[in-house]
């Protein structure tokens, strides 16, 4: 047993990995299904064990061919990326039961079990960035993630699925590459490639190359930027999410930004803001226009989209704009904001993309004009539809509302009201484009795409119930989610090397 | 002459610069996909120059152990790279691959031909 | 009486409702026992909340439930007088509306009747839990339950209008809420480093009296349901909702929650005291003075009968804004006595509203001429609702008048003593005239055609005229047996 | 082109030393610059100039498709299992040293064993690729 | 100076509107780039660039190229926008690799601070004498798996990709349908 816990870091990736291989040899879809539910169900037991390890005595380092860093690449966990890790293998094997209809019915026979190998590819990349302590071996799996990525979205049956992973493809070989130069440069001035190592490293590397440690960090930030869909990077998204397969969209936007989110606070704090005074870099400055300007204006683009999965695609961009928002707020309550609504908005989104799914797999179609009435035709549905919608407007009760109050206490905190409204005041957009869907749904008569319509089988419905279930009930118990952040908060802030000023 | 002196000994990087730039231009500027992937390839390419040419030491020889041998160039640079390669020709093979299926779809690789026919829609 | 545990009362007050909105659907395809649930649940919960009466009133402070969730932040309930009075007064008038909204939804025969009363039990839970909200978080999630379960009741009809309205009603009053009221409690948590409803308050000496006052902004305005000007669009918007959803939830449960929630806030967050003499609060008397005048003004102007009644309750909503910014405590019991006397007499006049337009099928004021003989109970209601709006003994309205007026006299403004002159005299000229051509102008009979129809109604269903006559005969019966809901008021005081 | 026979005859005598040619420096990796990565893509030029000399059937006829697509998961199962054997004797995942009695030469066996699963999954996919694009355009 | 050359070529690449000719070249660049590695050194990385460029990438080029049977239009598009910002990362680049060391010095943190413990023990460690090797499948294996799993999910995603027969659509036949379920 304690050999096995012993292995956990290893085997967090491997397994999925092997999963992956495995899964290719697969013929019938169904069975590759079955295998790909298996691997996936294992992994959030894993990070379960690890999060309680970690919480219990602290960071876990795991030495890859037995080589100890920086020789060889260290696998390190601590809070932060067990919560992490805990959240993407969670809420994957949450939507698991959900893939087999909606795959069957969105891709062709012959190409579903090589399907699940690229969702087993994506997973592994995932975890892999998410656990590495190897600023490199991040890159090696940023790019498995991507590649895998790629697939999916290509494989949606409207042709303009190709265009958006083409896209894509072209937007996030770009980011990775800045993220290599990036890392490329802070390798140059410190010789190393290990998180840890180079952050004790960088404070004398700053001293005698301060520019090419601060163009590292702009590189590193613009490469992961375009990977979150970071505001105005964000344009390769909407059609990404909106041509995917419905279960590869759900998966996709609750992990995929989130995990690019988790590198970016690993490289920020706890690179450069060990080594540095993080509240000297231009880190802030850079971060509030740029998600205030997210949390509007992709809000407004949501309110006038017809396709509801671009709606909620363009509302994802805001919502990031919210965790960028309070990682810039860089205090305890802004921080803690930003790490719980990772953890929110993945179910949320979760629960809002899979309910989509289930309306295309039911009426064909998420024109919002031609939802007339679906509300009665889909009432579960349409029912966790409308609850996962007043979480993401942050109604009180619900998880959305733990991480506007967070974000809103810490914009109070830093002296900064008017940010505070801000927050509050971009959340009355999504009202709106939830609010529209709502009367649709509701107030209108049953339209024809929807009459005969009804709610998706159990083995779709539940994973939309727990998911939208789970995204009310971290609003009033919050122990897993803002208690868990909280305590990552203090770690990272705890961390940071500030300067005398503060 | 110390700024001349200070560029001919950043010669190399600045020749990568000028490779990224070029790449870099292609990707933004071309609306033909496979020319896009081609100008990606070579952005991709111009890195290597950055890892690589710094860990040449003048005097040192390839990184094969050799008894007569002291000085060795730094080996690490190459492994990295050598990944690189490797995940930069997978990526091209896969926007290739999705290019074939664009044209099929479309009937051109003209991004601003395919914008025009949503449009359309 | 219920002999039961005072906590235990408080848990089922707080659970019946939700229940019955789940059993409710069940028999969504009978709707005799639909009806019959109703009924007995707003019974059960009525019982309940009486039962806590005693308790109260002896000076216990009844809990349940306390779940710590974030910063402090925790759901829990306690039930002090204040809350309890406002308890009483929805549980009671939701038993007496569902007996109404029977003989109403049947008389009309409303699509959608099930949700219809799966949407109210929500909303009286949501009213329990503002009620028993033992500190501002609570609160606030039982506020915003409230408005989007009584949102379903306003688009009701499913037509362009209703959705209309239900698109302000929802704006508004999520907006006040989301960008006013949220950020008021934040800042509370950030100054106080507690929400908890404190008697004396929490927000003494924490910070300068301009940011005080500043606040206080935030949650007079926050509170949209207290339909201060400008934010009171809503109300008269609403007004398209079934009308046994105008009487209890916009003349009592939701516009009552918002005062409410405004008293407990000056009461229980800033404290009198604190106000007084930071003189944060002053502003406040002109805002509500304007609101009160103005929305008189309008309400003259309009010929509709329940759009009439709608801006009266946004010039009454003031009067309790009012009469809590005079910051004396006699005003502030005046504020109290005045929701429990406001609540009787406006659900009068909007069930005697829905009376006519089952009967008569006439929503206008001019229509009414004559209508007195042929629904004299209606009618009769209708006039004692109205003397109650005016403030006149015998009727409820004159309490809380009374007090306000007796709370500005000893603090000396004249300000609020002037305002509540001149309102009265505007109540007068916007409800007498209803009345007179009720009884007596001779109706007139557009032509021959017209009067056949015309000719053919004599008095609404028997549900509706029960539920009428009984909160008719409430409202002069608060007047002359004022000793409860004073004693309540004058312990939140602390007197 | 199919007809000319000199260029059969040639590519015919060529491709056996290109696989020679990918075996050494498959193996010769330990000592001189090489490795699985190289010695696989010049292993699939050797099928991929098979197959434009004497077409994608032929080619088919004697490396299969359906082959070719086990063996691209393969080498990577290869790589991968090397790295479990680590794990199964409690050492961390890609630990060689388990493979032979002392470190050394466990490692030296590990990096043989691990060389070779690219060889395989890199070869493979190249080859894959080639016929995944040409059978495309027929 | 074979950078220079490179330079060109590259120049040459960017002008170039025929796609044959510009594969043509990066095979060139390829060449090039592969010899500018072994004069640093490099001489694993120059032979599988020279594999991969001038090889693998022309083939697939090539072959991608035979199917689209695709020619570059000359552009209606503006190319300001694009030359700034590409100019611009250019400029801050340079900007900041200004005060980096030398080329070719020995005493740089690279070459301190992790590269001397491989070349000092890699043979005791693992046997083998190409460091290169001994790294990429040891020391750094965990790396080189990961690289094999891209080349094996890029092998996997174009098969998917390219599988059976696509119905040979013409532009504009293909059914819009919002969300993907046909």
């Amino acid at each position: 047993m304690s050999a096995i816990s012993a292995q956990l870091p290893g085997l967090q990736v491997v397994v999925p990995l092997l999963g992956a291989i495995i899964a290719a040899f697969i013929r019938r879809g169904t069975l590759a299904w079955a295998w790909a539910t298996l691997i996936t169900a294992a992994t959030p037991v894993m990070a379960f064990a690890l999060l309680v390890q970690v919480w219990a005595n602290g960071p876990i380092s795991y030495h890859l061919g037995g080589w100890p860093p920086p020789i060889g690449i260290e696998y390190r966990v601590d809070l932060l990326n067990a919560f992490v890790l805990m959240l993407v293998s969670l809420v994957s094997a949450i939507m698991m039961p959900y893939a087999r209809r909606s795959v069957a019915h969105e891709i062709d026979g012959d190409k579903q079990a090589w399907f699940y190998c690229m969702y087993l590819l994506c997973l592994t990349g995932l975890l892999g960035i998410t656990i590495t302590g190897d600023a490199f071996n991040a890159f090696v799996f940023l790019e498995i993630s991507s590649l895998s990525s790629y697939v999916l979205i290509a494989m949606g049956r409207d042709r303009r699925a190709l265009v958006a992973s083409y896209q894509y493809l072209i937007v996030g070989t770009i980011g990775a590459t800045f993220y290599v130069v990036g890392v490329g440069l802070l390798y140059l001035v410190t010789g190393s490639l290990n998180f840890a190592d180079i952050a004790t490293r960088l404070a004398d590397a700053n001293v005698m190359f301060p520019r090419p440690v601060l163009a590292a960090l702009a590189f590193l930030f613009v490469g992961i930027s375009l990977k979150l869909a970071l505001f105005p990077l964000h344009v390769w998204l909407p059609n990404a999410y909106a041509y995917a397969p419905s279960f590869a969209t759900a998966f996709l936007a609750a992990t995929a930004t989130k995990v690019a989110i988790y590198l970016f606070l690993r490289i920020g704090f706890s690179v450069y803001g060990v080594a540095l005074d993080i509240k000297a870099l231009p880190i802030s400055a850079v971060l509030y226009p740029l998600s205030v300007a997210a949390m509007f204006i992709a809000s407004i683009l949501a309110v006038y989209e017809q396709n509801l999965k671009r709606m909620l695609a363009y509302s994802s961009v805001a919502q990031i704009g919210y965790i960028t928002l309070g990682i810039a707020l860089m205090n305890q309550a802004g921080l803690t904001g930003a790490i719980v609504h990772l953890f929110n908005h993945a179910l949320i989104k979760g629960g809002l993309f899979l309910a989509l799914g289930a309306v295309v797999y039911r009426a064909g179609t998420i024109k919002l004009d031609d939802l007339g009435g679906v509300g009665r035709t889909m009432p579960l549905t349409l029912a966790a539809f409308v609850l996962a919608g007043m979480s993401l407007m942050g109604v009180p009760g619900t998880a959305g509302f733990i991480s506007k109050y967070y974000l809103v206490v810490g914009a109070f905190d830093a002296g900064l009201w008017p940010v505070a409204f801000l927050i509050v005041a971009s959340s009355l957009i999504a009202l709106v484009y939830i609010g529209r869907v709502v009367e649709i749904a509701y107030f209108r008569p049953v339209s024809e795409a929807v009459a005969h319509a009804k709610d998706p089988p159990l083995m779709m419905l539940v994973p939309i119930l727990v998911l939208t279930i789970a995204s009310i009930y971290f609003g009033i118990d919050t122990e897993l989610s803002a208690g868990v952040a909280n305590r990552i908060a203090e770690g990272l802030i705890g961390a940071l090397k500030l300067g005398e000023a503060h | 002459m110390d700024g001349l002196k200070n560029f001919i000994e950043h010669y190399n990087y600045v020749a990568t610069i000028v490779l990224m730039v070029a790449g870099l231009y292609i990707v933004i500027a071309r609306g033909n996909m496979i020319k896009k992937l081609i100008g990606l390839s070579l952005f991709q390419t111009s890195v290597y120059l950055l890892y690589i040419a710094p860990g040449k030491i003048i005097g040192g020889t390839p990184p094969v152990l050799d008894p007569k041998i002291t000085v060795y160039s730094n080996p690490l640079p190459h492994v990295l790279i050598l990944t690189a390669i490797v995940v930069g020709i997978a990526t091209i093979a896969l926007g290739l691959a999705i290019v074939t299926r664009i044209n099929e779809a479309y009937g051109t690789i003209e991004e601003d031909e395919i914008f025009a026919r949503e449009e359309q829609e | 009486m219920l002999g039961l545990a005072p906590d235990t009362l408080v848990m089922a007050a707080l659970t019946i409702p939700i229940l019955g909105a789940i059993v409710i659907p069940l028999f969504h395809n009978a709707p005799n026992i639909r009806e019959s649930v109703t009924l007995i649940t707003a019974g059960a919960l009525a019982l309940s909340v009486w039962s806590l009466l005693p308790h109260v009133l002896a000076g216990g402070r009844p809990a349940a439930i306390d779940i710590a969730v974030v910063l402090g932040l925790s759901v829990a309930f306690a039930v002090e007088p204040l809350g309890l009075l406002f308890a009483l007064i929805a549980s009671t008038l939701w038993f007496v509306t569902s007996v109404y909204a029977i003989g109403y939804m049947r008389g009309n025969d409303e699509p959608r009747q099930t949700s219809f009363y799966v949407c109210f039990a929500v909303a009286l839970w949501a009213t329990m839990g503002i009620a028993f909200a033992k500190n501002l978080f609570t609160l606030f999630i039982f506020y915003e339950i409230l408005t989007l379960s009584t949102y379903p009741l306003v688009a009701h009809k499913a037509n362009g209008e209703a959705i209309r309205a239900g698109r302000i009603y929802l704006l508004i009053l999520i907006g006040t809420s989301m960008v006013l009221l949220l950020p008021a409690i934040a800042w509370t948590w950030v100054l106080a480093g507690t929400l908890d409803f404190t008697p004396g308050g929490i927000l003494a000496n924490k910070t300068t009296p301009l940011l005080l006052g500043v606040l206080l902004a935030l949650f007079a305005f926050g509170i949209g349901k207290a339909a201060l000007m400008p934010f009171h669009f809503w109300l008269p918007a609403a007004m398209v909702a079934p009308t046994p959803v105008s009487a209890l939830l916009h003349a009592v449960a939701v516009v009552k929650a918002g005062v409410f929630t405004i008293l407990k806030v000056v009461v229980y967050i800033f404290g009198i005291e604190t106000l007084a003499y930071t003189g944060a609060g002053s502003w406040l008397v002109y805002a509500a003075g304007f609101t009160v005048i103005a929305a008189s003004l309008v309400a003259l102007k309009k010929d509709n009968l329940k759009a009439r009644l709608a801006y009266s309750t946004v010039s009454q909503l003031s009067y309790v804004i009012l009469a809590a910014a005079i910051l004396a405590p006699i005003s502030a019991v005046g504020a109290a006595l005045h929701i429990a006397a406001h609540a009787v007499s406006k659900i009068t006049l909007f069930f005697a509203a829905g009376s006519i337009y089952t009967a008569a099928h006439k929503t206008e004021i001019s229509e009414l001429a004559g209508i007195g003989r042929r629904m004299p109970w209606t009618m009769g209601a209708f006039a004692i609702g109205a003397i109650s709006m005016i403030g006149l003994p015998p009727t409820a309205g004159f309490l809380g008048k009374w007090f306000m007026l007796t709370g500005a006299m000893q603090t000396g403004q004249w300000l609020p003593i002037a305002v509540i002159i001149a309102s009265t005299l505007l109540n007068a000229a916007y409800f007498l005239p209803i009345v007179y051509t009720a009884f007596f102008e001779r109706e007139r009979v557009a032509h021959p055609a017209g009067a056949a129809a015309a000719h053919e109604h004599g008095e609404a269903p028997l549900p509706i005229v029960i539920a009428l006559t009984a909160t008719a005969a409430a409202t002069v019966a608060l007047f002359l047996f004022p000793q409860l809901p004073l004693r309540l008021a004058q312990m939140m005081v602390g007197g | 082109m199919r007809r000319d026979l000199i260029l059969r005859i040639g590519v015919k005598l060529i491709i056996p030393f290109m696989m020679l040619f990918a075996l050494y420096v498959q193996l010769h990796g330990d000592y001189g610059p090489g490795g699985g990565f190289q010695a696989g893509v010049i292993m699939a030029g050797a099928v991929i100039v098979y197959a434009l000399i004497f077409g994608i059937e032929e080619a088919q006829r004697v490396v299969p498709r359906r082959l070719v697509e086990m063996l691209v998961p393969l080498g990577v199962l290869i790589y991968a299992g090397t790295g479990v054997i680590g794990l199964l004797h409690g050492q961390n995942f890609l630990d060689y040293s388990v493979l032979a009695a002392d470190a050394a030469h466990g490692r030296e066996r590990g990096i043989l064993l691990v060389e070779a699963g690219v060889l395989v999954t890199v070869s493979s996919t190249m080859i894959a690729l080639f016929y995944a694009f040409s059978e495309r355009g027929r | 100076m074979l950078l220079t050359l490179l330079v060109t070529v590259t120049l040459a690449i960017v002008r170039m509107r025929n796609l044959f000719g510009v594969i043509a070249l990066t095979g060139v660049y390829s060449f090039l780039m592969a010899s500018v590695l072994i004069v640093y050194d490099a001489v694993d990385v120059a032979m599988t660039e020279a594999a991969v460029g001038a090889g693998v990438s022309t083939v697939l080029l090539l072959a991608a190229l035979h199917l689209t049977k695709a020619r570059e239009y000359p552009q209606p598009r503006p190319a300001a926008i694009p030359l700034i910002v590409a100019v611009g990362v250019g400029v801050a680049l340079v900007w900041a690799t200004y005060d980096l060391p030398a080329f070719g010095l020995a005493e740089t943190p690279i070459n301190q601070h992790v590269a001397p413990y491989y070349i000092q023990n890699a043979i005791k460690d693992t046997m083998v004498g190409n460091l290169v090797s001994a790294i990429l499948a040891d020391y750094r294996g965990y790396d080189t798996l990961g690289e094999t799993t891209v080349v094996f999910t890029a092998g996997i995603g174009v098969l998917l990709l390219l599988k059976g027969r696509a119905p040979r659509r013409t532009s504009g036949t293909a059914p819009p349908t919002d969300g993907g379920a046909a």
